[in-house]
Formats: C-alpha cells, structure tokens, sequence
C-alpha cells in the first residue's frame, strides 16, 4: 500500500509532496527504532545543555523522517538540507575545538553536496517541469545525454558525499569522533543512509538501475570504498574513529548492492542497510558508554573492561560479531546476499573477502583492546553504565540476532515489497542453500591479519618507529589532506586578494575612471549590447 | 581670537548690510515675476550675514543672531513651507494647490501661493547658509583658540 | 562653445577629484566637476539672441528657463556638500593632524 | 487616499523640521518618539495603499495640480511600492532601535533621509529623482558618522564617491535632456526609441554614466570602497538602513531606467550578468578573509547585491521575480544580522571575529539570530533567502547558464564559511574571567522587538513565499508584461 498526500500549505505556491511506500517505510522505521533508542540513551549520556540538545534532536529525527518519505526532489532537498543542517548543530554539541573543526569540515561538505544535488534538481525541473519522482521516468529520453549524464554525476555525487563514499568521505571520520555518541550513532546509522537511499531513489524512478554505465561506476566506487574504508578502520586508534571508517566500508558494500542492481543485491543492500543502522547504531552506543565511564577513547589506553562492564562487553560482542558476518548474527545474511549476487565476478569476490576479514580483524581490535586483557591502572574505578543507557543497547543487540535468525520472514515482509515496487526484474529472493561454513575464509583470514597486525605493532602506527615512517609516506597522498590544501589555496588567494583594500583611494577613484572608458569603449563598440554566450 | 578688519571695511560692510537685505527681499518678493526667487533671495540674505560677521567678528554678530535662533528660523521656514503645502490638501485640492486669488500677471501678490512659497523658502535657505558659515567658523574659532 | 567649456570643466574637476592627493584640494575638484555641469545644463538652455523668460507682454523667444531653475537646485546641494565635506575634513584635520588622501582609506588608524 | 504617496514623502519631511525645532527645547528626549510616531504613519500609509496596488492599479499623485511636463508627478507601482514598504519596515525598526542610544538632530536625519528614500521610488522626473537621491544621500554622509572617530573618514570617502556618482548621474541627466527636451520618464519612454535612430551613441554615454553612478552607489566590485568602511563604521541603525536600503536604491533606479527605458534599444542583460558575477565572486572571496565582523557583514552585502544583479542580467522573468525576492528578503535578513552584530558589539565590546569567542559575554537571542541570519543568507531551505536563491538558480538554468548557477550555489558555500566562522565563536565555549561577565552591559527588550520582527518575516517568507510573490509579480508585471 502506498500512502499519498499532498502539502499544500507548505512552500505554497509550490507544495510538496509526502508519500510512503515501502522502500521509505524500511528507512523510516530504521530511523524511529534507532532514534527511539537515541532518545532513552541520551537522558543519562547528555549532561550539558539539554535545553538546546533535545529540540535538536527531536528536529533531526523528524527532518530525517521527512527525508525519507518525500515524494518529489524538491521538499528531499529541502529536508536533507535541514537535517544536514541540524546534525551539524548537533555535532558541535560538545562546542570544543576539535568539534568544530570537525563541524566545518562536515558542514562544508555537506553543503557542496547538498549544492551537487540542487543543481541536478534544477537541471531535472527544467527537462521535466515537476519535482515529483514519479516523473523521473522520463528524464532519460528528454534531453541530450551530455546533460542527462551530468544530471547523474551531479546527483549521484551528492548523494556520495553525504553517504561517505570514499573519495568524498573525507568529513565523516571527523565528524562521528567529535559528536556525542548517540549523535555518532544516529549519524552513522540513519543520515549517510539518506546518500544511499538517495540514489536508490533516483536510479529506480529513472529506471537506470540496469545500465552498465552507471552499474560499473557504482561498483567501482564501492569496491574503493570498502577496502579503503577497512584497511583505514584497521589503523586506527581512536575508537570512535574505527567505527568510521568501517562505517565507510560498510556503505560501500550497500552501494556494491545497488550497483549490481539484481534483485538478489538490492535486497542484500536493503537488509545491510538496515543491519549496519542497528549494530552500527550498537556498537556507537558501546563505544559512548565505554566512554562515559573511562573518559578515555584511544583503544591503547582500554582494556580489561569486560569485568567491570559486563553487560556493555556482552552487548558489543554481539555487535562485533554482526558485523563481521559471523553465522547467526544480521550481518552474515546479508553479505551472504550480496555476495551470492557477484559471484559471477572474480575481482568482487576477491574484494568482498579482503573487506570481510579487515573488517573482523579491526572488530577483533575494537573488542579484545577495550573489554580483555589487564586493567589499565587508572580504570580500576570504572562502573557499569545505567540501565537507561543499557537497556537500548540490549534492545539493538536482540535486534540484530533476531535479523540473523529469521532471514526469510524479513526478506518476504518487508524487503520483498520494496524490490516489488522499484525493481525492473520479477524474482523472488529467498535465503536458502546457504553453507555457513562460506563465512569461515574472512574469518580465519582477518583472524590471520589481527595476529600480524599485533605482531608487526602496525595498529598502533604512532607507536612504531617504522611504520610512523611509512604512515607519514602514506599520508602524504591522502584525500583529505588534498582537499585541505585546495581550501588553504583558496584562502591564500583571497588573502592576497585583500591587498586591494590598502590601495589609496585615488587608485579607487582611478578604477572607476578606467571602468567608466572601459564601459564606454565596449558599449560603443558592440552597440547592440552584451548578448548572451 | 579673530581681529577686526579694520575701520573701512566695517563702515563699509555696516552700511552695505541693510542694502544687502533689502535687495535679497526684493529678490525674494519679485521672484515669481522676474528674475531671482527664494533661493537666490535667500542665499543674498545669508551673504550679507556673513559679510557683517566677516567686518564685525564673530562675538557681535553672534550675540545679534543667534545660532539657536537662525536654527528656529530655519525650521519654521520649511515647517511652514510644508505646513502651506498640506493646508492645500486640507482645503480640498492637491498637496501644495493652489487656494489664494490668483492676481493680475505682472503684480505683485500674482501666482497665488508662489510668493509665500518663495518667502519661507527665502527664510530658510537664507538661515540655512549662515548655520553652515557659523558652523564652519566655529571650527576656525576653536582651532585659533587651542 | 559653452558645452565644451563645460566639459572641459567636469573634467578639470574630475582630474582634480582623481588625482589630487589634498582632501581639500578634491573637494574643490568636486566643485569644479559641479560646476562643469551647470554650465552644461545652462548652457542646453540658452540660445543666442532669445530673451530671459518672463511673460510680458511682446516677448515671445525666450530660453528654456527649466534648466535653469534646476541649477538652482543642484547649486544649492553642491554648497551642502562642499560644506559638509569641509567640516568633515576640519574634523579629520583634527583627528589624524594631515590631509593626505592616505587617510581615507584607513591608514593612520591604530 | 488619493494623497497618500505626498503624504508618506511629506509627513517625514514636515517632522524632521519638527523634531529639529523640538531638539532646542527641553522636550529634547521626545524627539525619538515623535520620529517614530511619523514614521509609524507613513508607513501606515504605505500599507493602506497595499490592497489597490495588489489589484494592479497605479496610483498617480501630482503635486498643486500641476499636469506631467510641468508639475512633479509621482507614481506609486508595483516596483516602488514594493521598495517603499521595505523602506519603511526598516526605517521604523531602526528608530525603534535607536530610541534609547541616539536623541535630536539624528532623527530629523534619519526622518529625511525615509523622505528621500521614498521620493526617490515615487517620483517620475528624472531631475527629482536626482534630488531626492542627493536629499538621502547627504543625510547618509551625516548619519555615518558615529561616536568611532574613524567614522569621519568613512563618511568623507563616502561623501566623495557619492558626489562623484550623483554627479554622474547628473551629468547623464543633461544629455538626455539635450536630446530629448524631458525630464519625464512616461515622455522618455516614447522619445527615446526615436532618439536611438538618429543618435545611438548619445544614448549609450548616458548608459555607461548612469551604470557607472549606479554601481557606485550599491557598491558593485570596482567602486565599492566606501561600503565596508561606511557599513561597519556606521551605528548599527545606520549600517542596517544602508545595507538593506541605501545599496537598494541603486539597484531599484537601475532596473527603472534600463529595464523600462532603455530596454527595447540597449541589450545590457550580458553586461548586466557578468558584473553582478564579478562582484559576487569579488564580495564573497573578501568576506572570508575579514576580521571584523560588520565589514565581513559589509562584502556579504557585496555578495548580496551582485546575487541580486545576476538575476536581474538573466533577463527572464523568473530572474526578475527571484531578484526583487532577493531584494526584499536580504533587507530583511540583513537587518537582523546587522542589528544582532550591533548588539554583539555593545554587549562585548569587541568586533573582531577572532576576539568574539565565549559564550557569558554574548546574550542568547543575539546570538541566536544571527544563527538564523546566517544560515538564511546561506540559504538554508526553510528560510526566505533559500526561495529567492532558489527562483534565481531556476531563472539561470532555464536560460541555459549553468555555470551561474553552479557559481551562485557554491558562493553560497562561501558564505556559509565565513558564517559559520562567527556563529563556531559565537557559540564557543570560553574560560573567562567573572569581571567580563559582569561588564556585558544588559539590552534593552525594545531592541529584541526589532530583531524578533525581522526574524518572523524571513521565516514567514520563508514557510509561504506566495505572500511576497503576490507583491513582486506587481512589479515584475511592470517590466515584463
């Protein structure tokens, strides 16, 4: 059933559009179940300025509800504009140094995406006349494919930005650090799913799903994304910092689902989707606990905790073995989904396991360096956090069990409706002839790279000699680094730009003189006046 | 402090003032008929003033006209301009309409309102340009006094 | 004639207003630049051998008088500026103790 | 009804005098109030005649009866009626908020230059226009010149360049009155199509005159000097009076004289276009490298005005109709940043973006609305300034100009950088001692009134654009029938 409605009200003369169908509905009750164990979180986790964080996070929920469920261009722009917006504001919570850095970044590339998608849709207004999805189904036959093709590469890159796919990441691995962790989790597990869905939406309603341009470019992306997003999750210290950028690879494997573009893959995408809101929205949450009561997050410094939070241990255990993709767990069925859809291709799958045993190996790292081993000294204080922030942690963790023992009750309920209606193919899906002995190979191989990686001291890059050396050799061909430089380039330039105000003001004058014979000369000159390019 | 000229000129320039004043009435009052007007009239009026405080210094011409009062002055001229303007709208015609007789041409009181117009405009522009010297002096005045 | 008088004029004062480097002396460029276009504007009016406009009797040729009585207005806002303009300059005179253009544009400040 | 448009010139004329007369007696403290009881009837006024010029009409004033050639004419439209009505919202917010700081003979200024600001829309006589254009002018060069003694030197360059633009203008004005024998825009209109047969280059002179005058006076990129000095040297009612009116001023006779004059003869729209590009680029790149916080507000006017131009030189009406949008909703959110900086600046003391860092000093609802001015500045959807970017954005890609477009949407980036720049030390959290915290001198609740008007409008133009489109499709009629 698909509900429609239409606000009139709202931005009259132009309306907007609500609708739920049941693509919307899956991202939409992904966000009311997470944002539901955000809001019980937060009660004990924020302390400060709850007067400004609460609003703000009611506002965000509901932007990202409206998000989801808008039927035309416009009123998604809008609200994954206000929601951008809004998440930055809940970023900077914290309003510490390192926060705003971080807000800027983010905000800046938020923007330039959200600009990217605006432009499309002002490009698709002027080809088409509406702003509704339902009438991108002509895009492609409306125009000449140079400008259909930027519509797509305008759109599509906006859309990648917000997701963090990884040329375009650069914001996320400093934006989840600097928010407080329920915000981390919110923003890992519903707002760069908007990014996703985005292109979702788009590439169903224009019905491009199956062309291999843009199938190819897709997969390309997502296989960067996912190895870069786990080698780098592998390296990292800070935790929250790992959960980022395991979070970028594990959009790429979504987008690996859309990419392909068969039934198999999109439900493969849809279900990870929804597994990678809830455990990754778990596993913030742990890491935000783990914080509370240590004031630490450097997983150098952790360790031993599983003794003195035993619940929260067991909770991220879950949460870790989920999204390794071991059997039982949510995570296993959908990448087994996704990988049964590329078997066909050699390189993807030798992708799809590189990804899977990093991504266990840095889940290894993130558990066994926080919650075994021996106590650091000055931890021997530390309680179990309160039951108002356990208790969504528990609820998430039964969650995602319960996705992983009941695969074919969720494909057939709810992910099948979504293909039904945005698929071209008429396939069923079901979760069957499946040998859980295939998620073995990446679970010995990211064991084997955890044991290397400990021996060879490369997950603590700072602290090695050698590998500082290498890191700095790596660094220097960094993607944020780059667009750094390009912003300080741009500010130097507008620096020296500034010197024309210390020009006297007889040079003022004689730049209107010379301005006014300019105008005079080229007027005279071209006497029917400046036409248009 | 600022000298005084010297004897001539202060003779001369206190028996040129009265002239002064009664020419720039004359241009104010025939302004309608022939050549000259209330600004005119009233920028001759200003002149003359400024000639007797350029003679006389300033302490004497300013004890005579006062700054407040030429500010007063001022304001009434164009207050009452303005004022002449919207008994126009109040006697039922436009904004400035015409509601005295229209004399003979070449009189006088001709044009209706003209005249009075013209005589408050006089007053004002005539006022207006001693403030502005006055202003102008005192600058002068305080930088010789520091 | 008059017009390239005139023109001559607004550009006496606009080289005045350009390059001078004395506030004083712009300001005085300002005057000039003015008065260029008054005459100008006079001299749109005025044609040889008509009289001045007053409705008398047996005059029929007269100039067009509304230029001139626009002038008025344009002369009477010059002598406003000139004088605000100069009773700013007094004040920055005060202020900074120089009247070199360098000051407009903010150095001598802090 | 039918002598509204004198009234609303008058009125405030009338009273300026008033209030001068009234500052030389003890009264002296009811000047502020009177001010605002006269402006707070024109602009009654200018509402009352709101209903018929929504239903398309004209409304003709002449003054004592006098026919066109001879009399002064004004006329109210859609154009300048819209341009009165942000005139007077402004001009009222601003004497609310000066009631308490300023006395005497500043709001006779203020009151004159509403008059000239309102004679200079209403009237149809190129030669009147130029005088009430001097009449505000002058009253601006004055109103500048604030307590900071560099404000001297910022009312000086002011002065001059405002004279040599007037000047100018002036300049143009007498050639077309030697070629055409008028002052008279409707007369204009007719003759100079005829003109242009015979003498094409007279024509194009009084066009770069007059481009060059109006450039200056809304401070497009190479003649722009005097408005960072002039808007942050300014008191804060000032800086808002000129960046939300004084800068419109030009724009508005631009699009009076070529839109409607010279338009069937001259195709400036390219001209047009790539000035207000240069000087968006121009205003955009300084902005974010100021350290002080109104003049960085200053080259985002800069910004403003060039977005505005660019809609104006796509020549579309969905251009048009996105530019006076812009118009209008930069007064009012211009306003609220300039009178939240303002309150910034008393409260703190500082007005240097680094220097603003703290959180005690700064009270909550001026920081809170330069939030919400920024972020619809940036144009951030549920705020007015996203509509009209948006309108602008349309108008440019439907011309097929995408680069402008992209261009608009990434300064709007920019300005969401420097922005955001002072909202991050706004916001900020900072050890201060508690003897700064005491000093922050306490804001008197009328000016949260003025601030708070303002805000609601940009969100109320926000939520329901058709509110405002219903007035700028007048005017829009006007120039494209």
């Amino acid at each position: 059933m698909i509900l429609e409605h239409y606000l009139a009200f709202w931005l009259h003369p132009f309306g907007m559009y609500i609708r739920l169908d049941a693509l919307s509905t899956i991202f939409l009750s992904l966000t009311v179940i997470l944002g539901a164990c955000v809001l019980i979180y937060s009660i004990r986790y924020v302390k400060e300025d709850r007067i400004r964080y609460y609003p703000l996070l009611i506002l965000f929920l509901l932007s990202l509800s409206v998000t989801f469920t808008s039927a035309d261009l416009l009123s998604f722009y809008i609200f994954f504009e206000i929601s951008s917006f809004i998440a930055y504001l809940l970023i900077i919570h914290s309003r510490t140094r390192a926060a705003f850095r971080a807000g800027s970044k983010y905000i800046i590339m938020t923007f330039l995406g959200a600009a990217s998608i605006f432009l499309a849709i002002i490009l698709i207004h002027r080809q088409l006349g509406s702003y509704k999805f339902s009438a991108l189904g002509e895009l492609e036959v409306s125009g000449r494919s140079g400008l259909i093709r930027l519509i797509y590469v305008l759109f599509i890159a906006g859309c990648f930005i917000k997701a963090g796919i990884m040329p375009l990441h650069t914001w996320l691995p400093d934006a989840h650090p600097a928010a407080p962790s329920p915000i981390s989790a919110l923003l890992s597990g519903v707002t760069i799913k908007i990014g996703l869905y985005g292109i979702m939406r788009f590439l169903f309603s224009t019905g491009s799903l199956s062309r291999l341009a843009v199938s190819y470019s897709l997969i390309g992306f997502a296989a960067i994304s996912m190895l870069a997003g786990a080698v780098l999750a592998l390296l990292q210290d800070d935790a929250k910092r790992l959960l980022a950028y395991s979070s970028i690879s594990q959009m790429g494997y979504v987008l690996l689902g859309i990419g392909v573009g068969t039934n198999l893959s999109l439900a493969g995408a849809l279900y990870h989707s929804i597994n990678h809101g809830l455990f990754k929205g778990l596993l913030f949450l742990c890491a935000g606990a783990v914080i509370r009561s240590t004031r630490m997050r450097n997983l150098s410094d952790l360790g031993g905790l599983r003794k003195r939070m035993p619940i929260t241990g067991i909770v991220c255990l879950i949460g870790c073995l989920a999204i390794s993709g071991v059997p039982i767990f949510s995570g296993f069925i959908s990448k087994t989904l996704l990988s049964r859809s590329v078997e066909k291709f050699f390189c993807l799958k030798i992708v799809f396991l590189l990804t899977a045993s990093g991504t266990f190996a840095s889940y290894l790292k993130f558990y066994l360096f926080t919650f075994s081993g021996a106590l650091p000294q000055g931890l021997t204080r530390v309680k179990e956090v309160s039951w108002s922030m356990l208790l969504p942690m528990l609820f998430l963790a039964g969650f995602s069990i319960f996705l992983g023992l009941f695969p074919d009750l969720i494909l057939s309920k709810v992910i099948l409706p979504a293909i039904a209606e945005i698929s071209i193919f008429s396939s069923a899906v079901k979760f069957d002839q499946v040998n859980p002995l295939s998620a073995l190979y990446p679970l010995i191989l990211g064991g084997l790279i955890y044991y290397l990686g400990i021996r060879t001291k490369l997950f603590f890059i700072e602290e090695s000699p050698l590998w500082q050396r290498t890191g700095s050799q790596f660094r220097k061909v960094s993607v944020d680094r780059f667009y750094t430089e390009v912003v300080a380039m741009i500010e130097k330039a507008c620096l020296l730009f500034k010197n024309i105000e210390r020009f006297s003001f007889n040079t003022h004058l004689l730049f209107i003189l010379v301005f006014l014979t300019g105008l005079v000369m080229l007027l005279y000159f071209t006497p029917q006046g400046i036409l248009f390019p | 402090m600022r000298r005084q000229e010297t004897k001539i000129v202060r003779n001369v320039a206190r028996k040129l003032f009265p002239v002064l004043v009664l020419f720039a009435f004359y241009l104010i009052i025939y302004g309608h008929i022939s050549p000259g007007g209330g600004f005119q009239g009233g920028v001759v009026l200003g002149s003359s003033l400024i000639l007797l405080y350029l003679s006389e210094g300033p302490e004497r011409v300013e004890k005579k006209f006062k700054n407040s009062q030429l500010a007063i002055l001022e304001a009434i001229g164009v207050l009452t301009f303005v004022g002449i303007g919207f008994l126009g709208i109040i006697l039922g015609k436009h904004f400035l309409g015409n509601f005295l007789p229209i004399g003979r041409v070449g009189m006088v009181p001709s044009a209706g309102l003209v005249l009075l117009l013209n005589l408050f405009i006089g007053t004002k522009v005539g006022a207006g340009i001693s403030l502005i010297f006055y202003a102008l002096m005192k600058f002068d005045r305080r930088a010789q006094g520091e | 004639m008059s017009d390239k008088i005139a023109l001559t004029l607004f550009l006496i004062g606009l080289y005045g207003l350009i390059a001078k480097k004395n506030l004083i002396k712009k300001v005085m460029g300002l005057n000039i630049l003015t008065s260029g276009i008054v005459l100008f504007f006079i001299s749109l009016g005025y044609e040889k051998g008509l009289t001045a406009p007053i409705m008398e009797k047996g005059i029929t040729d007269v100039v067009d008088p509304l230029p001139q009585a626009l002038m008025l207005t344009t002369i009477v806002i010059g002598v406003c500026i000139t004088a605000l303009a100069l009773s700013l300059i007094v004040r920055i005179y005060r202020r900074y103790s120089s009247l070199d253009v360098k000051i407009l544009t903010g150095e001598g400040d802090e | 009804m039918s002598n509204f448009p004198i009234l609303i010139v008058a009125l405030p004329l009338c009273f300026a005098f008033f209030i001068s007369l009234l500052s030389l007696t003890k009264l002296n403290r009811f000047c502020g109030h009177l001010a605002l009881l006269s402006v707070g009837v024109s602009f009654v006024l200018t509402l009352c005649l709101g209903p018929r010029i929504l239903a398309g009409e004209k409304i003709a004033y002449s003054l004592g009866n006098w026919p066109a050639p001879l009399g002064i004419n004004l006329l109210v439209d859609g154009l300048s009626y819209l341009l009165s009505l942000i005139f007077g919202l402004l001009v009222l917010l601003s004497v609310i908020y000066s009631l308490e700081d300023h006395k005497g003979k500043y709001f006779s200024l203020v009151l004159i230059l509403y008059a000239g600001m309102n004679g200079v829309v209403f009237t149809r006589d190129l030669f009147n226009l130029y005088v009430f254009w001097e009449i505000l002018s002058i009253s601006a060069y004055i109103l500048v010149v604030s307590p900071q003694p560099a404000s001297l030197r910022a009312s000086l360059l002011y002065l001059f360049l405002g004279s040599l633009a007037t000047a100018l203008f002036l300049l143009g004005v007498g050639i077309i009155y030697a070629l055409a024998g008028t002052f008279d825009m409707d007369a204009l209109a007719r003759e100079i199509p005829v003109i242009w047969r015979t003498q094409p280059l007279a024509i194009l002179l009084v066009g770069a005159l007059f481009l060059v005058s109006l450039g200056i006076k809304s401070g497009l990129f190479p003649m722009y000097v005097w408005v960072p000095e002039a808007h942050s040297l300014a008191p804060t009612p000032i800086s808002v009076l000129l960046s939300g009116a004084v800068l419109k001023i030009g724009i508005y006779i631009f699009i009076r004289l070529f839109l409607t004059l010279f338009r069937t003869e001259v195709s400036l729209e390219g001209l047009i276009l790539y000035w207000g590009l240069i000087s968006m680029v121009f205003g955009g790149c300084l902005a974010l490298v100021q350290e002080d916080l109104k003049r960085m507000l200053a080259y985002s006017s800069i910004n403003q005005v060039g977005l505005i131009l660019i809609g104006i030189g796509l020549g579309t009406k969905l251009g048009m109709e996105g530019s006076l949008y812009h118009l209008f909703n930069h007064a009012l959110i211009k306003g609220s940043l300039f009178f939240s900086a303002g309150m910034i600046i008393e409260s703190t003391g500082k007005r240097r973006i680094r220097e603003l860092k703290g959180n005690g000093i700064v009270p909550f609802f001026p920081r809170f609305s330069f939030l919400m001015g920024a972020l619809a500045i940036i144009g951030v959807p549920p705020l007015n300034g996203f509509i009209s970017k948006w309108l602008i954005c349309r108008a440019a890609v439907e011309r097929g100009n995408l680069i402008v477009a992209a261009l608009i949407l990434i300064f709007g980036i920019v300005a969401a950088v420097y922005y955001l720049k002072v909202v991050q030390n706004l916001f900020s959290v900072a050890k201060m001692c508690q003897t700064e915290k005491r000093q922050s001198s306490s804001i008197p609740w009328i000016k949260y009134t003025c601030l708070g008007t303002l805000l609601g409008g940009s969100l109320v133009f926000g939520l329901l654009p058709s509110q405002g489109l219903y007035l700028i499709r007048e005017a829009v009629a006007l120039i494209f029938p």
